[in-house]
């Protein structure tokens, strides 16, 4: 019987190797799979390229890992926020590279390169400097630019529910990226609130088939971004 | 007193262009206003870019859902009637043409519809983009909220933005303090102007040639 | 309050004009929206293009309306099986036309077009008689042609539960192209199975949200095309 | 008695070939016969291109369901654990490179790996290709089983395919009733051989240079 659950979020990542490009889950802080990255500062792996839609917040989660020296280039749309301080200040000193995608071209190529479309035309920076190097084509009297698909070598996903198989349902916007970061990466380790048996996830509910998941580890009571920056933790 | 509408007024000005059962996109700031003046009758649907159609209202502070937040990452409410989906799923809503309206705050819109709301360009600043591009490039109609002018004064309607621009000749109409401003074939015109406000004080705090209302 | 129930079939399909291009979900017959065809065929409009993977089975439903000379092209995959005669027959005569697009490059253009992604590009019918006049272009070392966006002035589509909204959710298999079509049709008329109250369907299970639906049309017990064709019924 | 591999024996060796765990698509014909060969202690995952991961064997007459068919408009089930999606969804899976091995059969199959498998190029010949060009192209490995030669006795292994190609160079390895034989750079290559078939009788049959196993 298949069955992909993994014990332990220190298991789940420990062969991320150095210089790998991860994606990770989350818009903000929903979404955002804590436990995983803080096993991942734990595992303590350099040199990583992180796609993500933001840099985090405070100093816990993605933030925690940049701010370990862990990251070496981060891909997103919008990498500063009223509570993120760990990306741009390592951004202002020169320790930490950016590449900024629009966020509707960020999940169209993270689309793309799960579906085996290796590259896209969009309306999107047409005429702005972000356009600037890009191919710029005309289709029915408008310009777009190609952008091309965007893979990784491991996604870091937080789910709601999860079976054996790797079938997955999110909640709320907690969606988010979830389930095409999942389509993208090599190998997608998951982390889930509550793991079911096999053929409990009604399949007209589930939003990830298993195809796109290789582990699962079963995180029963999640921090929260939110939660932890309230508090004033910080990690490690 | 000073003439002119305030941000409230702008916001329910604003929401008097839009029509019944738009779906429809508010940028932060004034025009998350928008939604406290849906006209009589008319009934809106808010899609949020981090994957809901059918956002609600702010929730109180202990109901609040920790999975549940709108593209500016406060938390909201979902209606009855709403869907979640992901960001792929989202966009394609934006880029596709099928949001109605989108209103956003800006810090340069030019005479040519050109606007300027992403950064200000300046060395070292951190650039940010968001879903600003997708969304002036994929929305039907593009609404601007603003002042008239920076505090210090300077015009925010220009000939041409100084700024990066987020997007060529998208902004349909500008709503500001002073006056509702459409973009035309002929740029800038008055549609209509803020109690207490002339024509003659809107055209010195425009950075270009505008036109009267007819 | 929003409602864009229309109260029958032929209301639904009144306003579909001379030589409109019309997607129509299904695959084979599960999905199919024999209803709303039969609504088109009493409707009458000639010269319509429509998009469907196949071309109907038997003489009811899609069929029908080819073989009431109401389509002058047909996009599709699969233009034939072994209940499928009415296309064939008018096709060996030269009366109607064929656009033959391979299934999966099908979906994609149709769900380009929801998208607003004009072009894109996908390794399927490289090396193939199927990639002649089309641009080849290599990414990754790999051969890839273009193909560009599929939009549609209708789709008609078949759903299992429906709000006055629009949201849709579909049964089974009988999903198939019924959500990428809903986006790609300028005018999207679902017939549901059943219709409920606004917040009957869970936010989370929604498969097409209501802002890519136009008209909804409630056919309580819609009839099958096999169940048609095993009873030997033809249409008009 | 005739020497070589029944249906069912070819379908039953391709099974072995297939690793635990591993998604799956079966093409039409002999393909379909691998699920009813699941080696003991594997278990496969199959995918039907019309919208479900984890298909099920046929149902009983009279417990079908109108809405649950295969690519082939077949009426199926689905396993627990199984889900639904739309079309370019599942394309996706296809395209992506997500899908572990496709079963397919075919009508001619080159010494390069070539196959020809949608369309005689007949004049008149009304074409239909279906999901093979993007299964061919997608899928990380495309097994092949087929007779070895036509009913005509013509080899459908052939140096070169003389009907229109369903995608070049794709395929991995074939089984037909005489023979398991392998694409490799220098060409066809036996790997094993059916019982009561000796190599003579392969190399006759086929169309290409062909090189007996290690």
């Amino acid at each position: 019987m298949i069955d992909k659950q993994v014990l332990s979020v220190s298991e789940a990542v420990a062969d991320i190797p150095e210089g790998a490009t991860v994606m990770v889950g989350g818009f903000g802080a929903s979404g955002s799979p804590i436990e995983l990255l803080h096993a991942l500062i734990d595992q303590g792996v350099k040199n990583l390229t992180v796609i993500n839609n933001n840099t985090g917040n405070g100093e816990v989660g993605l933030a925690a890992l940049i701010g370990n020296g862990q990251v070496r280039k981060m891909i997103c749309s919008f990498p500063r926020s009223s509570q993120s301080k760990v990306f741009p200040q390592l951004y202002k000193e020169g320790k930490i590279e950016l590449e900024l995608v629009p966020q509707g071209t960020l999940a169209e190529r993270i689309r793309a390169a799960g579906a085996g479309i290796p590259a896209f035309y969009t309306p999107t920076t047409v005429g702005t400097v972000l356009a600037e190097g890009k191919e710029v084509r005309e289709f029915d009297g408008r310009d777009h630019v190609m952008e091309p698909w965007l893979k990784a070598d491991y996604a870091l996903i937080k789910c709601e529910v999860a079976d054996p198989l790797g079938n997955l349902t999110y909640n709320k916007t907690a969606r988010n990226f979830g389930p095409i970061m999942c389509m993208a990466a090599t190998t997608t380790i998951v982390q889930t609130k509550k793991l079911v048996a096999r053929g409990e996830i009604d399949p007209e509910h589930v939003i990830t088939p298993g195809i796109f998941v290789n582990r699962i580890v079963e995180v029963p009571d999640p921090v929260h971004e939110d939660t932890l920056i309230a508090a004033g933790r910080r990690f490690p | 007193m000073s003439a002119g509408w305030t941000r409230e007024q702008m916001a329910a000005r604003a929401a008097q262009d839009i029509p019944d059962g738009a779906c429809v996109n508010l940028g932060i700031g004034i025009p998350e206003l928008v939604a406290g003046f849906v006209p009589e009758g008319r009934e809106f649907i808010y899609h949020t870019e981090n994957g809901l159609l059918g956002m609600g209202p702010p929730p109180a502070e202990n109901e609040r859902d920790l999975d549940l937040m709108n593209a500016g990452k406060k938390y909201v409410t979902a209606v009855p009637g709403a869907a979640y989906f992901h960001h792929a799923d989202s966009f394609s809503m934006i880029r596709g043409g099928h949001i109605d309206v989108c209103v956003l705050g800006t810090m340069q819109v030019a005479a040519n519809g050109d606007i300027a709301n992403w950064s200000t360009g300046a060395p070292g600043a951190i650039p940010a983009v968001g879903g600003a591009m997708d969304l002036v490039q994929g929305v039907k109609r593009i609404y601007v909220i603003t002042q008239h002018t920076t505090r210090n004064g300077d015009p925010k309607l220009v000939e041409r933005c100084s700024y990066p621009l987020t997007g060529p000749g998208v902004v349909s109409r500008i709503y500001t303090d002073l006056a509702v401003v459409d973009v035309t074939d002929d740029g800038f015109r008055v549609v209509e102007l803020a109690p207490g406000v002339d024509f003659e004080e809107v055209k010195n705090k425009t950075g270009a040639s505008i036109l009267p209302s007819d």
